[in-house]
């Protein structure tokens, strides 16, 4: 376990943990950005480079954007006054604090059996392509037309609905 | 500890911490992003059981995680087209305010 | 074609380019301080007083009657009469501003001021340039200043100025003969009385 | 010593590098790299912002900034010195944290795309296998910049110019990253070194260069669209229209900070120029066999400065866009021309040699291009000007 390791560990845990606690809605997808910045170097740090840029392009260069342009067309990008924590926080803290034990329980029970270190594999990105195309052409052409009926999907629910009634403010 | 057991329990603190916000804020938008960082902790053990499994040249876990971002990114935009068509509707994305089946 | 007006601009503006370069008469700008356009006659920056004749305290035609002050509509005219009198360019006695001061930070170059003035005492400059380091007591120009001559009020704007001296003689001229008419009932007067 | 002269910034690399011992030589080679990169692009900087003002003046007839040294050569520096020691203000409601750190990653987001980027035969700081995915990402990233450094100035124009940028360029990155991919489908690498090397051969002397293949004619118009687009350049500087917007998103910015922002902007306006030199103009290759002998990085800045000076050209000449057309623009027609050059490219790809592929990739574009455009043209009516509130 190197130096590197506990900095973006640590750097990611914060991240995560900031985004979740932080009063502010943009702070919280600041903060956002910083976990999935950390993941994606955790990514590269176990020689998946595909994978941790994808990382980047994908969650900082469009998810956090359109996760921003939802706070702010949903008016949260101000402080709440009243707390920010829902009615029930205490439970949903139990479980998750429940859920980390019994993963980090299986984890550390299962520590032997894991294997240590293995040499580095050498992935091209042409691997990753005729992979894709390849044996798993049939996943990607599910997720094509996932993301499609996604995209069909999400501007037919955010679109204005075109009936004379609007209510006022509703814009 | 082995390298696999760091990464593995980074995963699991990052999992909980998602999951512990999506149950706990009272904001729509902010359970979305609980949800993002669940999926991530899973991505990363992905990888990591890639890079240390036996058979990395097989790709298996880098190939789930790659569609899992895809798959993601799609989650977060019809979610956050909800939640917008939501705020339109009810004038709140608070979720405890969002306490009745009829529009 | 879709694109056709965009490769049309460019084609323009390249022309432009390197015309500029190869032909001065394109280029319309002005080296400022080396190179100057002459002021147009029909200019007008500030105000400033007129004097005649070579003493410039003596020769202000500015008599003080404070209308300028009163009319300037951002008030930036300050005027001290005088306490006794002397003669003007008519040979009446007249009061003369003690004080004649124009804050040029206020002055909004209306021109009110000159055509409001019965005694075409105040009249409009061509001078721009008077950037000062002092914002306070540089920019509040007192009579010393203001005063400039009638041959500069010439130089400046001749047309205007020649129809004021012609205007001023003929006052003058009416003034002398009257003054000729009284000095003559006068000396009638006193001659019939001799007689 | 032509091979010296071609190499000269590596040997003069190895060369430092070899004082060190052996085991610092690896990092200490990047940290030289780096601090090269990081001095030579705010270099050519002062050299555009000075060019830009000559040149737009040229264009205007005017003669363009002249005082501050000959020929007003001198006059980044006088510009430098000024935004240097200018105070740095920061609005008293802003969020000074995020207003402080916007600057910071934007910059630093616009020099990380440089870390791919060959600038000569073996002058590239880390050939990656991903190299063109880790620019994108990074282009990606430097918008999150542009909403902090809006978000955080609580400034009506400073958010509404930073939604605006962050509108336009996830919008243009969409064509911008499909016209790169028709380069990578037919190279079949996304290692920018490895794009350099299959365009640096030559038939009767002249390049295989992708700009003089159809596709690749027809991708380097749809990249430049949005290149210009991407990095807020007139016709599509909205985000900063200075008419409605007093200055976008970086209003609220002074001094130091603010400079960071102009030189973020240009740094990305050259790395961008230099990244669609690499896919479509062949990188560091020659234009002719004849001229090899020219060192490989002075091909590839002169084709950077190229660029640039077509960036300023527009400028000069363009007038803005309106929000809606900037949008109808991307995803009506920039977005479907390079959805159908993708379908030519992989014509060309899988169509052999011959000239029966030069005629079918362009007989497609040419009728794609006609259609479309025809659409447009007849959608857009002329009439006389109406004024809605005048009289």
């Amino acid at each position: 376990m190197s130096i590197v390791f506990y900095l973006l560990a640590a750097l990611t845990v914060a991240g995560g943990l900031a985004a979740m606690l932080l009063k502010n809605m943009v702070h919280c997808v600041l903060a956002l950005t910083v976990a999935f910045a950390g993941l994606a170097l955790l990514f590269l740090k176990l020689d998946a480079q595909f994978a941790g840029f994808a990382q980047i392009l994908v969650y900082i260069g469009a998810v956090a954007i359109l996760v921003v342009f939802a706070i702010l067309l949903t008016r949260g990008s101000e402080t709440p006054k009243d707390g920010v924590f829902s009615r029930s926080w205490l439970i949903g803290l139990v479980i998750a604090a429940a859920v980390f034990a019994v993963l980090g329980w299986a984890v550390l029970q299962s520590a032997r059996v894991l294997p240590h270190e293995t040499a580095i594999p050498v992935v091209t990105v042409k691997q990753i392509g005729a992979a894709l195309v390849g044996r798993y052409v049939l996943p990607l052409e599910i997720v094509a037309v996932l993301l499609t009926a996604a995209m069909i999907g999400a501007v037919i629910v955010a679109m204005h609905e075109n009936v004379g009634h609007e209510k006022e403010g509703s814009k | 500890m082995t390298p696999l057991t760091g990464y593995l329990l980074v995963a699991a603190l990052l999992f909980s911490i998602g999951l512990a916000g999506a149950l706990t804020r009272r904001n729509a938008i902010l359970v979305l992003i609980g949800i993002e960082l669940m999926l991530n902790a899973a991505n990363l053990n992905l990888i990591a059981f890639w890079r240390y499994g036996p058979h990395p040249e097989a790709l298996t876990g880098m190939m789930f995680a790659i569609f899992s971002i895809a798959v993601a990114a799609a989650e977060a935009a019809v979610g956050l087209g909800l939640v917008i068509q939501i705020h339109r509707h009810a004038h709140t994305t608070d979720l405890d305010q969002m306490n009745r089946m009829k529009g | 074609m879709l694109g056709e007006g965009i490769l049309k601009g460019m084609a323009v503006t390249a022309k432009n380019f390197f015309g500029s370069y190869f032909s001065a008469e394109r280029l319309t700008t002005v080296e400022y301080p080396e190179q100057r356009i002459a002021p147009f006659e029909a200019a007008r920056v500030f105000p400033f007083l007129v004097f005649d004749g070579a003493d410039w305290e003596a020769g202000l035609r500015c008599v003080a009657c404070q209308i300028c002050e009163k009319e300037c509509p951002p008030k930036c005219i300050y005027i001290e009469k005088s306490t006794d009198k002397k003669p003007d360019a008519v040979g009446k006695l007249q009061f003369y501003p003690a004080r004649f001061d124009i804050d040029i930070s206020v002055c909004m170059s209306c021109q009110i001021c000159v055509e409001v003035c019965p005694f075409e005492a105040i009249k409009m400059d061509t001078e721009f340039e008077l950037s000062t380091d002092d914002r306070f007591g540089g920019l509040l120009l007192d009579r010393k200043q203001l005063a400039k001559s009638n041959e500069y009020y010439h130089q400046i704007h001749s047309t205007e100025a020649a129809g004021v001296d012609a205007r001023l003689a003929a006052e003058k001229a009416k003034a002398d003969a009257k003054a000729k008419g009284a000095a003559a009932a006068k000396t009638a007067a006193i001659a019939g009385e001799g007689a | 010593m032509i091979e010296t002269c071609d190499q000269i910034f590596v040997l003069l690399q190895h060369w430092l590098v070899s004082f060190l011992p052996a085991s610092w030589q690896p990092a200490a080679g990047v940290l030289l790299s780096v601090a090269a990169i990081v001095c030579v692009f705010p270099a050519l900087f002062a050299v555009a912002v000075l060019l830009e003002r000559k040149g737009l003046a040229r264009i205007q007839n005017r003669l363009g900034p002249n005082r501050v040294g000959p020929f007003g050569l001198f006059q980044p520096i006088a510009d430098a010195i000024k935004s240097l020691t200018k105070e740095d203000i920061v609005p008293q409601s802003a969020d000074a944290a995020v207003h402080f750190l916007a600057p910071v990653l934007l910059v630093i987001t616009v020099f990380m795309g440089f870390a791919v980027l060959p600038m000569g035969r073996n002058m590239v700081l880390v050939d990656l296998d991903a190299g063109l995915l880790l620019y994108f990402a990074m282009g990606a990233s430097s918008e999150l910049a542009v909403f902090m450094a809006g978000w955080s100035s609580r400034n009506k124009y400073s958010l509404l110019g930073a939604m605006r940028a962050v509108a336009q360029m996830i919008s243009y990155e969409v064509p911008l990253l499909l016209s790169s991919v028709a380069v990578v489908m037919i190279t079949g690498s996304l290692s920018l070194t490895k794009i350099v090397e299959a365009q640096n051969h030559y038939t009767w002397g002249l390049p295989h260069w992708y700009i003089f293949t159809p596709w690749g004619f027809a991708g380097f118009l749809m990249y430049a669209i949005a290149t210009t687009a991407e990095t807020n350049r007139s016709p599509f500087d909205l985000p900063e229209g200075e008419s409605e917007l007093v200055a976008g998103y970086h209003t609220e910015y002074s001094g130091f900070k603010f400079a960071l922002f102009f030189l973020g902007e240009y740094v990305a306006m050259f790395s961008i120029s230099g990244l669609g030199t690499t896919l479509f103009l062949g990188g560091w290759s020659a234009p002719f066999s004849f001229l090899t002998w020219v060192p490989s990085w002075i091909w590839f800045f002169s084709k950077l400065m190229l660029s640039i000076f077509v960036f300023i050209w527009m400028r000069g000449t363009l007038p803005r866009l309106r929000q809606d057309q900037l949008m109808n623009f991307a995803w009506k027609f920039v977005l479907p021309m390079c959805l159908v050059n993708l379908l030519a490219a992989g014509l060309w790809r899988f169509m052999g040699d011959g000239w029966l592929r030069w005629v079918v990739c362009s007989a497609i574009l040419i009728a794609a291009y006609a259609g479309m455009g025809l659409a447009e043209m007849r959608k857009q009516r002329l009439g006389p000007r109406s004024y809605r509130y005048a009289e």
